[in-house]
């Protein structure tokens, strides 16, 4: 069921102890931000949300397992498929949704969409759909941090495709060439669109190994897991604030969603592992949660989630002067 | 014999016909073999001409456009996809450092049969990174033939010469083509590059079009056409090579020219057109030339705000009227914010 | 007071000038800290402010671009410098895709204050891949900024507001503007970016130049005053903004007008100026334009070619005549293939 | 003296044999080539060659070493340091000193110079100065022979700080994945123009380790001595030939020139290995060569490069309508 264990890949993260408000937490993240993309696959029929959607159903761990190891100050970026990772560091929801149906209340009011999601409160600096751009972006970030002598750490997340692109490269390279304090998180579905991984690399690569040989530490391990996910990135974040440098993760994952769109992919695949599936099992098997718990938490999220979209539906267009408004930054330096 | 295709059909087409015909004609792209077909414009091939004539890539399009430029230096005529414009910008240094200057350089001893097709996002939520439209980027580069097909006929045409010519040539495809219906002959045929196409004829204005803005064009030359103002539409068909004459008889025939564009004002092609007539013709423009093209901005996402962003066919209208005097309207004025204008068609339901 | 310095020596002090009064500022670019100190331009820089200020990269133009985006985001005010303008077409993804729009597209919640010196090359064999001026494709794409300085008090001055300014600004360099001497003022001052500066006076014509073709136009405008011809000489600095106020009214007076670009011929930004000239101020010209450029072609790496590439002070001093209806010859008459034309000063003995 | 003694690198070579005719003649072309650059280094003063020259005086044993395992119908390809390569494998000198006076009698006709050479009778297809760039097109070179089912083999050359570009790794990942024919060769100088490889990479990341990775057989070797370079590209090129797919191989050397331009660096420096001499006391030593034969073989190389200079200089400049003859192919097809 696991792809860690399926590949026999090294768990780290059996050695490390989670605790159980954290156990908690994490679960009820990864529920959240289920229902809420659950919600978008629903609601996306309506013809109201008209922008592209790259839904993260299925790929909900790790960014809530990567996400509990960071503290403000952090930064975050991501891709295309970047609602996981707004969400799981504290991407504000109303924002979120009210950007998806382009509305002046959006994170980036409406001129971004989907995919140029940003929060800088929580961190969340940007998210563009050019894969691989926002890697050496991220990079920049942790470079100026370092300058600046700060002690933040900069995530950011791409997809396997992202490695196939020479900026991935160039960034582990100087990254690497100054120590600069960042952790790549590749998540590995093995998909890119259509195109299986076995059809744009050589079966013998193994991403984790390329980037290993940049002598940059990597890990490649079970993205489903979302302890697992916590615990390596735990260590590897850990080492990162230490001053080890730049650091790499694969994650192996498995998107139960259509490419783009709204279309969710049955979980019941043989062989996938659904996290939210697996956590929600194993919590309940040791007693960490109850299922009134959960239940609890489903009423509130709903809640939550549907008062998202009603003022995201009552908002109002950006107005037609935000055409032209900030082509060019007017603000003083 | 008017048997009637949609766009995407025609390219279909021209890429079937193209690699029968020549079996040196490789495709490429990412997409081009998968189920989504590039919107369906690469359908069936790969079964018909199998793996070792249309192919995959990894998301590597500077190291790909450079193994193709390769490939073709030693034989192959490859043809490669690009599904947004945007994704071709990180393989500039191959086309434009490389591809356009080998043949000068190496004073054709050698050369780069390739053609590039780049197709440009709008509507549906495209924004800033999926609807850039560059080509007078491209026309600006000495070595480089630029292509903007307009009508299904010249959608497989165009394509097809593209393809023969032993020259790299920067085909762009404009996404609502794929949508537009028109009359496309079966098997084999080629449209030249380098000469307009005069699609209207009249002698009160001369409107100047080229790609999905000729499409617009032609609704507002039928409107005014209903008003009794006659104008002759030419469609450039290609940017370079671009041979001007008929665009200059024009004009000295009606003194009234307007330039439509699918691109940021600045520094687009339309001006390039304007000043040759200053250039060439000086003197038979009776009234200033109008241009009608994308605001100097990125694209906004939003169709809250992506309504008031492309210019429509009132637009195209009312710059003729303005040039014979008839007061026109904003032609925004009816436009609201929630209208659904980003979609080519009613077909179209997203997600992409 | 009237203090003369190589043009090289005043990018050196804008630099100086900048990292000196804003700690933000930095400088990263191939050769910036070392021996070569990028033609003299970071001239002891790295020794004064320190390698946290001044930085070596890899052969990673692309990320590195994306890393210095990514820096801007957070507090630094990055100047990259490209040793020609060829390496930086590895970088147009972070720069065209991104830095350009992130401001629009994440609605000035982030901004990018970089500045990007592109140098361009010329002479000495510099060839088809170190020689391209594409200051018309940024000039193209809604947010950036881009300068084309002149003389070395503008080399200063234009460079200092471009690190100032909260934009993604192209700087773009010519490199024999390095060789070039002039009034530069000490210590900080700006030239402000948009607006073009009216360098000579006259009612003839007007002159509209940019770059390095600035400083041809003015030995140009020297030898026409000499006979007699007095003309407006009107240099842009930058590109975008551009007031173009000056422009419109100079060709009202004058009737008459000449705009030199060193770029390719075919749109090149001359055609906008044109086109402006057109729109706005219709029936002020009273003959045709001409554009005074570089041919629709890669340029020729032996001097025996590049000789008949370049425009000479004879194009421009042959335009303005022309205009007038005074006959001129061919200005390449009396240049000689062997003629050793490939460098911008004596001093210059190669090799790149 | 030797970059792989001092390194601790595997020594294929040693397994290889070479016989005496090819020792002869490895020796002689590097000689040719260093005799061929010096006396462009002299010459460069008189202002008549005027285009930037990247001379390979120090690196010659590369390019000879692999040529020798080259057959007709072979491609080479290279960047800005191309002389060596250009005459190791058998470009025409006198095209190739017409080049660098701009001459219509050039390789290009002087629409190129020295940073664009070819000799497609020579199986040379191109050099070109903007770094990496070959790297893919050579890749494409392999493509189409390995599409055509030819058994030809491409051989693209290139610094080290070539590695620091993106195209880099997405052409390593690509020829593997479909398993081209090629021989990637980087000669590792630990230089970029003023920059030491220190200052570009971190100090533990290896180029052969990186293209190993890429699960690509790989090796690192010094590239100062000759018949180990022609061993280990033997080794390769043969593997390559069989149907192995790519290969990568890095030499070690020293450059000694300055980076562009004529001036020559002392070869006594200290620890600094001059191919040639290297190689003629080896070969004298050994008894393969005597020094009667050296002498001979100085005079014809004098003689050949003194014609090949005077043919340049009284060539004609190519005529004024060549400006604008080929900025489009008119050829059929
Ligand atoms: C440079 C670039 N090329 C192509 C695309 C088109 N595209 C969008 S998403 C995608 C696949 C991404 O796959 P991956 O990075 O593995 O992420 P996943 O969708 O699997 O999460 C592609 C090819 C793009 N956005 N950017
Ligand atoms: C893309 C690009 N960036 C920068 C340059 C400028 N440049 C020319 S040669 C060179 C250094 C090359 O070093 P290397 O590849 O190791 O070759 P070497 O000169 O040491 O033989 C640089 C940076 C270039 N030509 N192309
Ligand atoms: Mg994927
Ligand atoms: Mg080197």
């Amino acid at each position: 069921m696991s792809f860690m264990k399926d590949k026999g890949l090294a768990d780290l993260s059996l050695k490390k102890e989670v605790n159980s408000p954290l156990q908690k937490k994490m679960f009820f993240d990864i529920l959240r931000i289920r229902r809420i993309e659950e919600e978008i696959s629903r609601q996306y029929s309506d013809q109201e949300m008209r922008c592209p959607v790259h839904l993260s159903i299925g790929q909900e761990a790790i960014g809530v397992g990567v996400s509990a190891n960071l503290k403000p100050g952090d930064y975050v970026m991501s891709g295309h498929r970047s609602h996981a990772h707004y969400l799981a560091c504290g991407g504000n929801l109303d924002k979120f949704i009210a950007e998806l149906y382009g509305k002046e209340t959006g994170c980036t009011n409406g001129l971004g969409g989907s995919m140029h999601l940003i929060d800088k409160s929580a961190g969340f600096l940007g998210s563009v759909p050019i894969i691989g751009s926002t890697i050496s972006i991220a990079t920049g970030l942790a470079f100026e941090t370092k300058r600046r002598k700060k002690s933040n750490v900069t995530v950011v997340y791409f997809g396997d495709s992202a490695t196939e692109e020479g900026v991935f490269y160039e960034s582990l390279n100087f990254a690497k060439s100054l120590n600069l304090p960042i952790l790549y998180v590749c998540e590995n579905n093995e998909m890119s669109v259509e195109t299986p991984f076995s059809k744009r690399r050589h079966q013998q690569q193994k991403i984790v190994d390329i980037a290993n040989s940049f002598n940059i530490e990597s890990l490649c391990s079970d993205g489903q897991i979302c302890e697992g996910v916590y615990g390596n990135a735990k260590y590897l974040i850990e080492g990162i604030r230490c001053g080890e440098g730049p650091k790499f993760i694969e994650l192996m994952t498995t998107k139960l969603v259509e490419h783009c769109g709204p279309k969710i992919i049955g979980m019941e695949s043989e062989g996938v592992c659904d996290p939210l599936t697996y956590y929600k099992e194993k919590l309940l098997n040791d007693k960490i949660i109850i299922q009134k718990d959960i239940d609890v938490y489903e009423m509130d999220i709903q809640e939550e989630i549907k008062k998202a979209f009603d003022k995201a539906k009552k908002a109002k267009f950006p107005s037609r002067d935000k055409l032209k408004a900030n082509i060019f930054y007017k603000g003083e330096k | 014999m008017n048997r009637k295709i949609l766009g995407r059909e025609a390219v279909q087409e021209a890429l079937d016909v193209s690699l029968q015909r020549d079996k040196d004609v490789i495709l490429i792209g990412q997409g081009v073999p998968d189920a989504t077909q590039t919107y369906g414009t690469t359908a069936g091939l790969v079964d018909k001409y199998g793996t070792d004539r249309v192919y995959e890539m990894p998301l590597s399009e500077s190291a790909m456009a450079g193994v193709m430029l390769g490939a073709s230096l030693v034989g192959a005529r490859p043809v490669m996809t690009f599904a947004r414009l945007e994704f071709f910008l990180l393989a500039i240094d191959p086309i434009i450092n490389q591809a356009a200057k080998w043949c000068y350089m190496f004073n054709a001893q050698t050369h780069v049969p390739m053609t590039l097709r780049l197709i440009i996002g709008r509507g549906w939520g495209q924004g800033a990174q999926h609807s850039q439209s560059l080509h007078s980027w491209f026309a600006h580069i000495p070595g480089l033939k630029v292509v903007l097909p307009a009508t299904p006929y010249d959608l497989k045409g165009l394509l097809i010469a593209s393809i023969e010519d032993p020259n790299p040539v920067i085909f762009i495809e404009h996404r609502w083509l794929h949508y537009n219906h028109g009359h496309v002959p079966e098997g084999y045929y080629k449209t030249p590059l380098g000469i307009p196409n005069l699609i209207r004829k009249g002698d009160k204005a001369t409107v100047v079009s080229s790609g999905y803005m000729t499409i617009e064009s032609i609704k507002a030359v039928n409107n005014l056409n209903k008003q009794g103002i006659e104008v002759d539409l030419i469609d450039l068909r290609t940017l370079s090579p671009l041979d001007d004459t008929i665009i200059l008889e024009s004009v000295k025939k009606t003194g009234n020219l307007v330039v439509c564009d699918h691109a940021s004002l600045t520094g687009g092609f339309s001006s390039e057109i304007i000043t040759r007539v200053c250039e060439k013709s000086f003197g038979s423009l009776k009234n200033s030339p109008i241009r009608i093209s994308l605001p100097d901005s990125p694209t906004p996402t939003t169709r809250g705000l992506a309504n008031y962003f492309y210019p429509t066919v009132k637009h195209i209208e009312n710059a003729v009227k303005s040039l014979l005097g008839i007061k026109t309207e904003d032609p925004f004025k009816d436009i609201k914010p929630t209208d659904k204008l980003d979609i080519p068609d009613q077909s179209f339901k997203g997600p992409f």
